[in-house]
C-alpha cells in the first residue's frame, strides 16, 4: 500500500464526490457552529457569574475598641496571610461614618450631633472566591482583638449554590451537544458513504483488502471533518469577534470584563472542533464502510 | 486447479443455486459452462469468487481447500482470479484506464510507469485504447463488456473465469475475444468461460460442462453446445 | 394519479429504506433537540431577565412637610391612576426611621437621639414595567406637594438595554438555529435520496410524470420529519418536565417564579417542532429530487 | 411510425454516436437492428426513448415531431414504448411483480385485480411467475432480462424496441421470446430489436438495418445478418 496512492484517491473521490463533500461539510459546519456558539456562551456565563459571585464577598471585621496602632496592625497581617483573601482594607471609624453620612445623603447632616463616634474600626475584606467565606471566617474568629465579624452567610451560599448549577447545565448542555454534533456529523458521512457500497463491493470483488479501501475513506472522512472544522473555527471568530468588540465598545463594559478573550475562545473551540470534526469524520468513515466491506 | 466436492448452494429465500456437484478443472484447461437461464452458473463462479458460500460440500482452488476461509484472506484468492463478470463491475467515477489499472494498484508493487505500459496493452487487446479517459457511463454495451475482459486479463491471474463475456458483443467482435482468451489459454491460465453462444462452442471443440437446475448433467471433452457434439 | 398508491409507495420506501428513513429521522430529532433546548433557554432568560428587572423598579416620592390627611390621600390616588404604576405605598416618616435603624443594626441605637424625625413622609412606587419609569417621574413631578422625586436614572436605563440585550441576542441565536436546524435537515433527506436516483431515472425512463414520482417523496420527507418532531417534542417534554421540577420543587424557587410553564413551553415547541420538520422534510425532498428528475 | 431525418448524435465528450441518418419505419414492422459493438444501436433507442436529444435532424414517432418536446409530455411519449434496456433498468427495491406493475401503475386507471391479472399473464409468458417475488438482485442474467421484457410488453405499446434482447439468454429461451415478440408483432405493434444473434436473424427473415460507426451502411428487406442475404 502506497502512500501516494492513498492521496491522489482520497482527493480523487473527494472531487468526484463534490456534492457529497460539499453537503458533508457544511453539515459538519453548521452542526458545530451550534455547538460552538453554545460552548462561547456557557463559557461566558460561567466567567460572568464567577466573577459577579466575587462582589459579593465583601466581609467586615469590626476590631475591639482601644487596640493600639502595632495590635490593628498585626490582626491585619494575620487576615492577610489567610488563604482566599485577596485585600483586606482598613477602614477608620471615622471613614466608617463619613460613609454612612453619604449613604443617608441630604439627611446626613443629622449624623453630624456625635460627640463621639460610635462606630468600630473595621477590616473590609475582598475574597478571592467566595467559597473561601467560611473558612476565612472561622479563621478571623479565632484571632484575638476581634469583636465581630459580619456577613451574610444564607446569601453567599445561595449565590455559590446558583453559581454551581448555572456550571453544571452548562457543562451538561455542551455534553449533550458534543453527543448530538457527533451523533449528526456521523450519520451525514454514513449517508454520504452510503451511495458507494456498490464502488466498495466492486473494489472487493476485484481482490482489494480492506485497509486498502479503508485508508482513502478514512483520510476523506477526516478531511472533510478537518476542513468542516477549520471553516467553523474561522466563522465563530469573525463572530465572536465583532460581539466582542461591541460588548467591550459600548456601556455593557460593566460585563465585558468578564467576557473571555477572544483568543482563549478562537483556541478553544478549535481544538473542540478539530478533534470533534476529525475524529467523528474517521470514526464515521470506518464504521460506515464497515457493513459494505462484509463481501 | 478447481475442484467441487459434493458442492451444494441453496439461497437464503429457498431457491437452489446448485445441487451436489462434484467437478475438476485441471491447470491449463479451457472449459466452456453452459446451461439454460437460471441453471447455476454464475452460482458456481460466485462460489469460486467466495461472493457467495456453498451450503453443502468443499471447494479447492490451486491446491488450496478455500471452502472456509478467514474473511482477511478472501482477497488474496481473488488476486488469483481473473473475473469478466456478467454484469461487468466497472467502478463507475472512474475512468476505463483507472478501472483497469486498478487491479495492479491493489497488488501494489508496480511502478506507474509499468503500470500505464500494462493497462495500455491490455485496452489495445480489446480495441478500447481510444476510449481509456472515458466513464463508464459513456460506453456502449459492448465497451463495458471489453473493459471488464481488460481488467480480468491485465495481471496474469492463475485462472480466467468468463461470464458470458461475449453476450453483448457482434460475432466478429467475439471471434476477437475468443482469440485472445485461447492466447491466454495457451499462455498457461486456465480458462472457464460462461457462455450461450452454440457457435463458439460448437467450433472451439473444448471440454464442455452443462448444468441443468443446479446439477451437472454432461461432462465432455471436446464437446459442442447440443448433445450431438 | 390514486392517493391510495401514493400511501402505499410512500410506506413501502420508508421500508425499503429503513436504514435511511432511520437516519434522517435520528438527525431531525437530533437538531431539532439542540433547537428546542436553546429555545426553552431563550424563552425563560427572557422571562427570568422581564422579572427580575421588574424588581427594580422603586422609586421613591418625599412629600413636603405639613401635608393634611386629604392632600396626602389625594396625591397617592393621583400617582395611583399613572399609568404603569403597579402599586403605591404610603410610608410615614417613623416606618422609614425605623428602617433607617434597622439598616444600622447594632449601631441603630444612635439614632434614638432625635428629638424630632428629620425624615418626609413618602410614596414607594412598583412600576408594572420598568421601561414607564421616565414617564411616571415626569408626571409626578407635576403633581403639587412633591419635594423630590428619586429613582437611579441610570440603573434603570442599564437594566433596560440589557434585558433588551438579552431579548435580542436570544431572538438572533434561535433565527440563527432555524436556520440551521433547516440547513441540516435539509441536508440529511438530500444525501438520503441520492441514493435513490438511479431509481427515480428508471421511473422516467419507463414514462412516469414528475408528479407520479414526486409525492411518495413528499410524503416521504414530510412524515421521516413529522416523526422526527413528534420524536423531539416528547424527548423535550421529559426533559423540560423533569428540570421544572426540580426547579420549583427546591430552593431555586426565587427563579421558579420566572420559569415558563411545561404546557406552554411543550405547545409552543410542538408548532416549532412540526412546522420545520415537516416543512422542510417535504422542501428537502421536492429539491433534492428535483435534479434527478430531469431525465 | 418512427421517421428519423437526417438525424446526428455528437455525445459531449466528441464522440458521434450516430451521423447524419435518414430512416422510416412503418406500423407493424419488425425490423433487426444491427452493427458491432459501438456502432451507435443503443443511441439510436437512447433518442427515440427521448434519454438524449439529437444534435441534429428531427425524429417523428407516430406522427408526431418529438425532436424538441416540453419536458412534461416526455413521459406521454415514453408510455406509447415498450423498451427493453440493455442493461435491465429493474427497480432495485421492488420486486419482480411489483417491477412489472409499475408501468401500469403509472398510466393509472386500472384495477387492482386487473393489474394482478395482467401481471402474472406476463410473467408467465417469460417463464418468471415462480419469480414474481424476488427482487432483482436475487435473479440471474437472463432471468432480469426476461423481467425487462415482461414489463416493456405489459401494457401493449405501440412500439416495442428491444436492446440486446436475448443477450444473456441460451438458445432454447431466446427462441422463446422470439416467439413471444412475433406473436406481439402479429398483434400490430411495431417492433425494432437490436442483436448479435446471427442464427436469429437469418432464420426471422425480417427488415435488416445495419450500422457501421454511427452510420446506417444496409437497410434490406428479408435480409440476413451478414451480406449474402
Ligand atoms: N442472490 C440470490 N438470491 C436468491 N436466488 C438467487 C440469487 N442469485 C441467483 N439466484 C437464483 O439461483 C438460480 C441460479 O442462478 P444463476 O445466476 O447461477 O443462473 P445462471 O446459470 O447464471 O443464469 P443466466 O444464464 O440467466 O445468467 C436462479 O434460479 C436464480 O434465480
Ligand atoms: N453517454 C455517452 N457519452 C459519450 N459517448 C457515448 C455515450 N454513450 C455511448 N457513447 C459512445 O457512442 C458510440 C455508440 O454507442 P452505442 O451505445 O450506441 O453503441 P451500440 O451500437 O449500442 O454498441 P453495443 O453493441 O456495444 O451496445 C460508442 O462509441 C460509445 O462509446
Ligand atoms: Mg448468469
Ligand atoms: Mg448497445
Amino acid at each position: 500500500m502506497k502512500v501516494s496512492y492513498t492521496l491522489k484517491e482520497t482527493f480523487k473521490n473527494l472531487w468526484r464526490n463534490r456534492l457529497m463533500s460539499f453537503a458533508s461539510i457544511t453539515s459538519v459546519v453548521a452542526t458545530l457552529i451550534i455547538l460552538g456558539t453554545i460552548f462561547i456562551l456557557v463559557l461566558n456565563i460561567n466567567n460572568v457569574s464567577e466573577g459577579a459571585k466575587d462582589q459579593f464577598t465583601s466581609i467586615e471585621v469590626y476590631l475591639e475598641d482601644g487596640l493600639d496602632f502595632n495590635e490593628t496592625e498585626s490582626i491585619g497581617s494575620e487576615i492577610s496571610a489567610l488563604q482566599g483573601v485577596k485585600l483586606s482594607e482598613y477602614k477608620e471609624k471615622n471613614r466608617a461614618l463619613e460613609e454612612y453620612k453619604e449613604q443617608w445623603g441630604k439627611d446626613g447632616y443629622l449624623l453630624d450631633g456625635f460627640a463621639d463616634n460610635p462606630l468600630p474600626n473595621s477590616y473590609v475584606i475582598t475574597l478571592t472566591k467566595i467559597e473561601f467565606a467560611d473558612y476565612v471566617v472561622k479563621k478571623i474568629n479565632e484571632i484575638e482583638g476581634i469583636e465581630e465579624v459580619r456577613y451574610d452567610k444564607d446569601f453567599i451560599s445561595k449565590i455559590i449554590s446558583i453559581s454551581e448549577y448555572i456550571k453544571t447545565i452548562g457543562f451538561i448542555l455542551i455534553l449533550i451537544l458534543i453527543a448530538i454534533s457527533t451523533f449528526i456529523i456521523n450519520n451525514t458521512i454514513k449517508l454520504a458513504l452510503d451511495s458507494r457500497r456498490t464502488e466498495i463491493s466492486i473494489m472487493k470483488y476485484v481482490g482489494a483488502t480492506n485497509w486498502f479501501i479503508r485508508w482513502p475513506f478514512v483520510l476523506e472522512g477526516t478531511i472533510l471533518g478537518f476542513v468542516g472544522a477549520m471553516i467553523s473555527t474561522g466563522i465563530m471568530y469573525v463572530l465572536y469577534n465583532y460581539t466582542y468588540t461591541i460588548l467591550t465598545s459600548d456601556f455593557y463594559s460593566l460585563i465585558a470584563v468578564y467576557l473571555v478573550g477572544v483568543d482563549k475562545v478562537l483556541s478553544d473551540s478549535m481544538v473542540l472542533f478539530i478533534t470533534i470534526g476529525c475524529g467523528i469524520g474517521a470514526l464515521g468513515s470506518i464504521t460506515s464502510i464497515r457493513k459494505h466491506l462484509d463481501v | 486447479m478447481i475442484k467441487f466436492n459434493q458442492v451444494s448452494k441453496r439461497y437464503k429465500n429457498g431457491v437452489v443455486g446448485l445441487r451436489d456437484n462434484t467437478i475438476s478443472i485441471e491447470k491449463g484447461e479451457f472449459v466452456f459452462l453452459i446451461g439454460s437461464s437460471g441453471a447455476g452458473k454464475t452460482t458456481f463462479v460466485k462460489l469460486i469468487l467466495k461472493e457467495i458460500e456453498p451450503s453443502q460440500g468443499r471447494i479447492f482452488l490451486d491446491g488450496d481447500d478455500i471452502t472456509k476461509l478467514h474473511r482477511r484472506k478472501i482477497p488474496y484468492v481473488r488476486r488469483k482470479l481473473g473475473i469478466v463478470f456478467q454484469d461487468f463491475r466497472l467502478l463507475p467515477k472512474m475512468t476505463v484506464a483507472e478501472n483497469v489499472a486498478y487491479t495492479l494498484e491493489i497488488v501494489g508493487g508496480y511502478s506507474k510507469r509499468k503500470i500505464r505500459s500494462q493497462v495500455s496493452m491490455v485496452l489495445g487487446v480489446v480495441g478500447l485504447l481510444d476510449k481509456s479517459n472515458m466513464k463508464p457511463h459513456q460506453l456502449s454495451g459492448g465497451e463495458k463488456q471489453r473493459v471488464s475482459i481488460a481488467r480480468a486479463i491485465i495481471n496474469n491471474p492463475k485462472v480466467l473465469i468468463a461470464d458470458e463475456p461475449t453476450g453483448n458483443l457482434d460475432p466478429e467482435t467475439s471471434w476477437e475475444i475468443m482469440k485472445i482468451l485461447r492466447q491466454i489459454n495457451r499462455r498457461g491460465t486456465t480458462v472457464v468461460m460462461i457462455t450461450h453462444d452454440k457457435e463458439v462452442v460448437d467450433i472451439m471443440k473444448k471440454r464442455v460442462i452443462e448444468l441443468n437446475d443446479g446439477k451437472i448433467i454432461r461432462d465432455q471433452m471436446n464437446g459442442g453446445y447440443g448433445y450431438e457434439g
